[in-house]
């Protein structure tokens, strides 16, 4: 059924009775010409994209737990695509620009809602740091620009641009297409899409372990639902990667870090954009619902736990009041963590791997959800024609061998 | 917040006086110029980051400034046992408690 | 006084003192011991709120802090108002100022309320289906149309605006055993711990505690009446030295290791904005053993038109009634699954309210409780269900029908002003499940209970399931004596305590009350986020499988309540409809915190120059009072420009630059990081750390030293002198002192751990004045005794120990600006005054001040990077242009083997270079990209960036320094760095714009 | 000329012109001038200084001299009032480092009732008497500063903190000391 204005009313007439499955929960079946492993934003888009645009239908999708139970669901729903090097400007700025059809491409409201990301200088360095990124930006096509503290406080009413506090705003730049999506919707939308064309999406269905003919290619899973073949297999498991590529022999250039956010209670809007600071480390939206939905840094130390530790609470609520005095008085709702997979560049591998038939698509850190269209794009191509195209080729897992690292934390010193 | 306890201090301190250090007994080659670009890479950059069982590096920075490692299970985060920089990895026992 | 629903007699208020306030700008007068919930009641005023979604009249349901409905925006002046605030948790105080939200124009009369004319409209997840507009719109029809329209409408309280003045103060603290929850079990646990000699700390979250003791009037502990038991408890607690009773304060979070945060209220409750006092303050807790006891929350009944205010869980208005001494209607209808309705029946009874009837949904109640409903004349209707209500700000009439087999037969109207619900009891099991202890159903009191447990927790009493006052104190003192006893205090004492007055309570329901599919009304699971039995269904209809999908579909659980009265309701009705168990659907997550906590208590004392340490060196004074502007560096203030009559900040730095070649300039260099590195092996250590040789480095000598990671990268640099055999001072960027140290750290302890060499911190033992330029040894040769400056006797690069106006100095003869330079080291204390003894020397020669923008500019002027700004951790020495600065004869050093990857060495690296514009008065841009064409399409791939960019006075002209592919064997190119107005032509010449033979240095 | 290479300067403390906590309950002093060393290597070597070696968390006195153990291989000595070069210039067996760290950090001396408590304000540590005992010396943290704690009384800690970060220190331990009211 087409969702829209006209359905919601006619269905609404008939008591909702009507509504169909969102997505079909079938059981495996024996084979599959291909297998994603991760029900996650990513492999979601992967699977849909593999239908759509490489007209492979009989594809699985493995998700030990819920589909877009893990980051798609845990995320602080930031947009932007406003990276340094062109290798990263591409590839989200790809997902962007999918982004911007996919209520209408997936006939799902993901609620793209680029209302701006703002992120703000303290100090000398952040201006330089930014100023290199408008340029680079603008060169690339993509649109980011530089505000004085006026401007920006003209775009965000809430910001403090005193001179006497402790970090004065000195400046900010300002990617105006940037802004929030549902990250809900951006999940259940590529669910529907995919298993509308055919996909199996089967959860509570846990890879245990990646079989290898004598050749040593992939030729099928072991999951809790029982052996599966396949001769091409897409992982994508963002946080449990290095323990997916474990099962076929693969050690990863990969560690994963617990990412924590929280949200306030709702209140009326009063933040009408995304802004972030490095310097005193914070970021924060305020969501449809009302919520102020804020973002720390990642913990110290790599874990599979997804619990909060106070201490990072608190030093992430420190720095959103001395940013934002007025929200001192809020209260936090609930807090939460995710597992982030980060490589040694802080930018994703996305490509073969030494096992013929095996494709990775991992290493995402905090960019997940930004670049969730145009990861999934990217993967499909790989995964269906068993090589990269042009925006993915330089995101190789051999770049750590020869150096060639597309390093956007050292460079940006920008850490969401 | 975790309470660990430091081999040189022989006493539990809070998770804020620590520095995290990275996976442990990844040894640094003896002649890195010996090194083909593979176990180069490897040694730099590739990780165990395993779903359980993990001896790992940690720094008492604000406190005795020694570097010691830990075996920590990291889905609970409990810390199983802690040990001296430079001893062997010990069976995973002992109260983390 | 004019509280019509206020009882003669009774309760815990203070009858003596009247308590002023408003609500809705209406003045009302409750009493001392009020909450702001009980206060409205006793004046009538039951209609508080207006729902999330279809702006429904809502009234008080509970008497705690799982209230759904009652939020409440309370203003305590300027700066002072808050949002969301629950009226249940409220303590009425002189003057307090609520307003109801979510309303317009007014509670009574709310326009939204026509959304619930088109309810139907806005079912589960509809938005998700609607509000994209035509394709060719693109996302701009949500951004601009709807979603401001759903922005507007969705958000309960309205945000606060103004800095919040109050204090706000954060403590960590230990304690053998904590005891969570001040009800019966709590104290008979704290009794029991403390008579061990352990430190017990008991916090509650209640104004008063005693928890369900405070609502107690039949029961009888140790032959005395409950409310007495729990004053002499309370005394007996309060006597002891090891025991801390916390009221006022919640336990919101159960994090690693038994740390449990607790937020106390201090000065709200009190109704004072004391000028000192804290509003509240946050206790980080690390406990040995925790003892929860955190009692159970009643469950509403599901059925048609269950959120009419007047609608009220059955124990909360005998909480009213018995502690507020607050009557919650006038003609009281019960319903029921459970037996403990039947105590609140009677008592409302006995306080002479009238109670006509009992419907109980069960077919054969039984008990005591029910004998003596009947006996005291309540008509008692079984196996009935509620298939309706009736009435608009306020209930008026309950809908009635009989079960039989399926059927709804003789259904009937009952009047009523209140209609009392209840469910049966969720036990409070969040913060051991935030402990991540195990959680398994119990079928007998149809909820979840702990399991087993992971930390150094139990629960005792109703949290556990375990039901009843005599359960409560018995399981309360058990669960104290083994806490302390796993704590090292054994030998507690649990209380024997003889409980009379009370009788077994059975009963328990989940899920929606049977009523014809064709109801009317909604049928409410989440009050606050109005999400209703057949939102669930439909999102188990569209294909949500997994309770955390049917939760983020249709929202229930996740208002600010956090599903505390509504969870297992939601959970039963999806789980029928999945023809699955309740195990088998499972459960949500229990996240940290319990109920909201106030952001500004997290903060704590951390705001302002409290933040962050503002780090200031011994001659920032000196540099404020002469007018210095400052600029943050890491942590650190740095003079930036010394501005003189109205100067701006391009003036005065061309000013210090001039005047500084011109003849000298003094520089505050202080913030320098150093490192003293002592040894015999500490001439190997730094061999291995630094790319440079210093084996044969004689003491007295400096070098530059140049430090990559172990990827290859340019980590830090910075002056290294040799102080004798076995004695280095290193010095290191302002930022990457800490970071040095602890690479250094490192790679001594973990893998050269052989070396007999240590390090020591010596940044802030050393003041540094740099007295640059030509009349430098002029300014300085007074000052210094014990060594010889003159030119051939000290050299450039080296250094000498003697002292500087009497004081111990280490004295370098170093340079960053390209001119003859001192850097005069001396202890701390001493830096200001010897900083104004160089200046009244330097007065003599016209010498400047200047600060780090000109020391930026002079540096540049010579070509001298900056770590952080030449460099971005993806720079190699090569790329720098500094292979001289590596050993080539080295075998091995931190970051060696990563030079020569295929890709360090490949061709197209960008390459330290200087650039100049066409135009000397066009200064570039920093951070401006570098292209081969003056016109590039979108997508051009950059040469490279300029990194540093500047007027420079000694040339007369802009300067730049940039990284440019193959950039050494572009010299002479034209290149062009595209602007917004258009690009700019600049030529790439060598990076050393000024003196390049050094002529300056050697005098 | 000499004598103005020779002229005797005065020590300018960072708390010069510092507003330090001080009332019912809280006291905070600078503590008197002193030649501070870090002593790395074989902490035995403490003997020099005709100082008894402290143990593990510990610190030992003789006299106005203090010796506290920082870490296994890292001693801070205290001297009042003495003068660093000729403490310096003590003759030690063995490698080491002995390095002057007497204006790197300066001492306060924390007194009276509520002294833990405020320092529990940003100090992670247990400080009831049981667990950080009366000669108990560590580093920690005190909020985002190292500091070095040494309870020398149930009711009174030497503190010694980077000179940069003491009106830091006293900022929080001020404003921990307002945060008390009413415990």
């Amino acid at each position: 059924m087409k969702y829209s204005a006209l359905s919601v009313f006619l269905q609404g007439l008939k008591g909702n009775r009507d509504w169909p499955e969102q997505w079909r929960s079938p059981e495996p079946k024996s084979t599959y010409d291909a297998i994603i492993i991760g029900a996650g934003g990513h492999g979601l888009a992967t699977a849909y994209y593999m239908a759509k645009e490489h007209g492979l239908t009989r594809i699985a999708v493995l998700e030990k737990g819920w589909l877009g139970g893990g980051n798609p669901g845990r995320n602080t729903t930031i947009v932007r695509s406003n990276y340094l090097w062109e290798e990263s400007e591409a590839i989200y700025e790809h997902a962007m620009k999918l982004r911007e059809g996919l209520s209408h491409d997936l006939n799902y409201n993901v609620m793209y809602s680029p209302r701006g990301v703002m992120m703000l200088a303290h100090n000398i360095h952040d201006v330089q740091v930014f100023k290199r990124h408008v340029h680079a930006n603008r060169l690339a096509g993509i649109d980011n620009e530089w505000l004085t503290p006026e401007e920006a406080k003209a775009f965000c009413p809430l910001l403090n641009i005193e001179k006497n506090i402790r970090y004065p705003v000195i400046g900010a730049s300002l990617q105006r297409r940037g802004g929030t999506a549902r990250h809900d919707a951006v999940a259940w939308g590529y669910a529907r899409g995919a298993s509308r064309l055919g996909v199996d999406i089967i959860q509570n269905c846990e890879v245990k372990g990646i079989r290898r003919d004598a050749t040593g290619a992939v030729c099928g899973v072991e999951t809790t639902k029982g052996v599966i073949a396949t001769k091409r297999i897409g992982v994508v498991a963002a946080g449990n990667t290095s323990v997916v590529m474990a099962m076929a022999g693969v050690r990863m250039p990969l560690e994963s870090y617990p990412l924590q956010a929280l949200v306030s209670e709702p209140v009326k809007p009063m933040m009408p954009c995304v802004v972030m600071s490095n310097t005193v480390h914070a970021y924060m939206s305020q969501s449809d619902k009302g919520e102020l939905v804020i973002g720390a840094g990642t913990d110290a130390y790599t874990s599979y736990s997804q619990t909060g530790g106070l201490h990072i609470a608190r030093h992430t609520l420190d720095a959103i009041c001395e940013l934002f005095p007025p929200v001192r008085r809020l209260r936090m709702l609930r807090n939460w963590g995710g597992i982030v997979d980060v490589t040694p560049d802080r930018s994703p591998i996305i490509g073969k791997t030494p096992v013929p038939g095996l494709f990775v698509n991992c290493g995402w850190g905090t960019g997940g959800f930004k670049a969730t269209p145009g990861s999934g794009h990217v993967f499909a191509h790989l995964v269906a024609r068993g090589e990269p195209e042009a925006i993915a080729a330089p995101f190789t897992l051999d770049r750590f061998r020869t150096g060639r690292l597309i390093d956007e934390a050292a460079a940006a010193a920008v850490a969401h | 917040m975790l309470l660990i306890r430091c081999p040189y201090c022989e006493m539990d301190r809070p998770e804020l006086e620590f520095r995290y250090g990275g996976e442990a007994h990844v040894a640094r080659p003896l002649d890195p110029m010996a090194t083909t670009d593979e176990d180069w890479a490897s040694y730099l950059y590739v990780r165990a980051n395993p779903r359980g069982l993990h001896a790992e590096r940690w720094r008492h920075i604000h406190g005795c400034g020694r570097f010691f490692n830990a075996l920590r299970d990291t889905v609970s985060d409990r810390i199983m046992t802690t040990y001296k920089a430079g001893t062997p990895r010990p069976a995973a026992t002992g109260g983390g408690r | 006084m004019a509280q019509p629903f206020r009882t003669r007699s009774g309760g815990r208020i203070d009858r003596a003192r009247p308590v002023r306030f408003f609500f809705d700008g209406v003045a009302y007068q409750g009493q001392a011991g009020d909450t702001l919930a009980s206060a409205l009641l006793a004046n009538g005023v039951h209609l508080v709120g207006r729902s999330y979604k279809y702006h429904r009249p809502r009234g008080i349901l509970t008497a705690g802090p799982e209230e759904p409905n009652a939020l409440l925006g309370i203003d305590r002046g300027a700066g002072r108002f808050a949002p969301n605030i629950r009226a249940t948790e409220v303590m009425l105080t002189e003057g307090l100022t609520a307003r109801s939200q979510n309303n317009w124009p007014s509670l009574g009369l709310d326009l939204g309320a026509v959304n619930s004319l088109f309810s139907r409209f806005y079912s589960a997840g509809f938005y998700y289906k609607t509000f994209m507009g035509p394709k060719s719109a693109g996302p701009k029809l949500w951004h601009r149309l709807f979603e401001p329209v759903v922005r507007h409408a969705a958000g309960l309280g309205a945000a606060p605006a103004g800095a919040d003045p109050d204090r706000y103060a954060a403590f960590f603290a230990h304690c053998d055993v904590l005891v969570v929850g001040a009800g019966p079990a709590g104290l008979a646990a704290a009794l029991a711990a403390a008579s061990s000699g352990a430190s017990v700390v008991l916090c509650d979250e209640q104004d008063e505690p005693g928890g369900s003791l405070l609502a107690e009037t039949a029961a009888t502990i140790d032959g005395t009446p409950a409310a007495e038991w729990l004053a002499a408890t309370l005394q007996a607690l309060a006597a002891l030295p090891n025991v801390r009773l916390m009221p006022r304060t919640q336990a919101f979070g159960y994090y690693a290791q038994n740390l449990i945060g607790l937020n106390e209220r201090v000065t709200d409750p009190l109704g004072t904005v004391d000028g000192n006092a804290p509003r509240e303050r946050l206790w980080q807790v690390r406990a040995g053993e925790v003892v929860l006891t955190t009692g159970a929350i009643e469950r509403p009944l599901v059925f048609p038109g269950n959120d009419r205010p007047g609608v009220m869980l059955a124990e909360a208005a005998r909480t009213y009634l018995n502690r507020y001494g607050v009557t919650v209607g006038s003609r009281i209808v019960l319903a029921t699954v459970h037996d403990s309705a039947y105590r609140a029946a009677l008592d409302l009874k006995a306080a002479g309210v009238d109670v006509p009837l009992i419907v109980d949904v069960r077919a054969r109640p039984a008990g005591p409780l029910v004998e003596a409903a009947r006996a005291a004349g309540i008509t008692i209707e079984t196996q009935t269900t509620v298939i309706g209500t009736k009435g608009g700000k306020r209930v008026r009439a309950v809908g009635l029908a009989r079960c039989v087999d399926g059927a709804f037969v003789a259904p009937h109207w009952a009047a009523c002003d209140a209609l009392l619900v209840c469910g049966g009891w969720t036990p409070s099991v969040h913060l051991h499940s935030q402990s991540r202890g195990k959680l398994v159903f119990d079928e007998d009191c149809q909820a979840y209970v702990p399991g087993d447990s992971v930390q150094r927790e139990r629960s005792a009493g109703a949290c556990r399931g375990h039901f009843g006052l005599a359960t409560a104190l018995r399981e309360g003192g058990e669960a104290g004596v083994e806490a302390a006893a796993r704590a090292g205090f054994a030998g507690g004492k649990a209380p024997r305590l003889a409980v009379g007055g009370t009788h077994p309570e059975r009963g328990g329901y989940i899920g929606a009350l049977p009523h014809p599919e064709e109801a009317t009304d909604k049928a409410f699971v989440d009050f606050q986020n109005d999400v209703c039995e057949t939102d669930i269904r439909q999102a188990v209809r569209e294909g949500m499988r997994s309770i955390e999908h049917v939760k983020r579909y249709t929202t229930t659980g996740m208002a600010t309540d956090q599903g505390k009265t509504s969870n297992l309701n939601a959970l039963a009705i999806a789980a029928r409809d999945l023809g699955k168990s309740i195990p088998e659907v499972g459960l949500t997550t229990f996240r940290q915190p319990y109920t909201p906590v106030t952001f500004g208590v997290f903060a704590g004392a951390s705001r302002g120059d409290l933040f962050d340490p503002v780090r200031q060196t011994p001659i920032h004074g000196w540099a404020a009072e002469n007018g210095a502007a400052f600029e943050d560096v890491g942590l650190w203030k740095r003079a930036w420009y010394f501005p003189k009559g109205g100067e701006d900040m391009h003036a005065a730095v061309a000013r210090e630059c001039r005047q500084t070649r011109a003849s000298a300039g003094i520089f505050d260099a202080s913030t320098l990081g150093k490192i003293e590195v002592v040894g015999p092996d500490a001439a190997k250590f730094m061999e291995k750390l630094y790319t440079n040789p210093w084996a044969k480095l004689e003491p007295g000598r400096c070098r530059y030293g140049l430090m990559l990671n172990e990827a290859g990268f340019v980590m830090d640099d910075g002056v290294i002198a040799r102080l004798a055999e076995d004695r280095f001072h290193v010095t290191t960027t302002t930022g990457g002192a800490p970071r040095v140290l602890n690479h250094m750290e490192d790679y001594l302890q973990t893998e050269f751990p052989d070396l007999r060499v240590w390090l020591t911190s010596t940044t802030e033992q050393w003041a540094v004045i740099a007295v640059q330029g030509p009349k430098a040894r002029d300014i300085v040769a007074p000052l210094v005794a014990g060594f010889d400056i003159a030119h051939e006797a000290m050299p450039h690069m080296s250094i000498r120990e003697g002292t500087v106006c009497g004081v111990p100095a280490r004295v370098m003869r170093v340079s960053f600006t390209g001119e003859l330079g001192y850097e005069i080291n001396v202890p701390a204390d001493y830096g200001r005054a010897v900083w104004e003894a160089v200046w009244a020397e330097g007065r003599r020669y016209d010498a400047v001040a200047y600060g780090t923008e000109a020391m930026h500019v002079m540096r540049a002027e010579k070509g001298y990077i900056i770590v952080g700004q030449e460099t971005d951790g993806t720079v190699t020495p090569d790329d720098l242009g500094l292979n001289w600065a590596i050993g080539k004869a080295k075998k091995d050093f931190v970051g060696k083997r990563s030079l020569i990857r295929p890709d360090m060495v490949a061709a197209g690296r960008k390459q330290l270079v200087g650039l100049v514009t066409a135009n000397p008065a066009t200064v570039l841009e920093e951070g401006a990209q570098i292209t081969t064409t003056a016109t590039p399409a979108a997508g051009t791939t950059a040469l490279g960036h300029v990194t540093s960019s500047y007027d420079s006075p000694a040339l007369g002209r802009s300067i730049a320094l940039a990284l440019v592919a193959d950039g050494r064997k572009r010299k002479g190119e034209t290149l062009h760095v595209p602007m917004p107005g258009g690009a700019i032509a600049v030529t790439v010449v060598d990076p050393v714009f000024f003196d390049p033979r050094g002529d300056r240095l050697d005098v | 000329m000499s004598d103005r290479s020779s002229s005797t300067l005065h020590r300018r403390s960072p708390f010069a012109g510092l507003a330090l906590p001080g009332g019912e309950g809280l006291a905070l002093i600078p503590a008197p001038e002193a030649t501070r060393l870090i002593l790395r290597g074989d902490p035995a070597t403490v003997a020099a200084f005709g100082l008894p070696v402290p143990e593990r968390l510990k610190a030992t006195t003789t006299g106005a001299r203090a010796a506290l153990w920082l870490g296994p291989d890292e001693t801070l000595l205290l001297a009042p009032g003495e003068d660093a070069a000729a403490l310096q210039s003590v003759s030690i067996s063995g490698p080491h480092s002995l390095v002057d760290v007497s204006h790197r950090q300066t001492g306060l001396v924390l007194t009276g009732r509520l002294a833990a408590l405020c320092l529990s304000s940003g100090c992670p540590l247990d400080l009831r008497l049981t667990a950080f005992p009366v000669g108990m010396a560590t580093r920690t943290l005190f909020h985002k500063a190292e500091i070095i704690l040494w309870r020398q009384a149930e009711e009174r800690f030497h503190i010694e903190v980077w000179r940069s970060f003491a009106p830091y220190l006293a900022g929080h331990l001020a404003e921990a000391c307002a945060g008390t009211t009413g415990l």
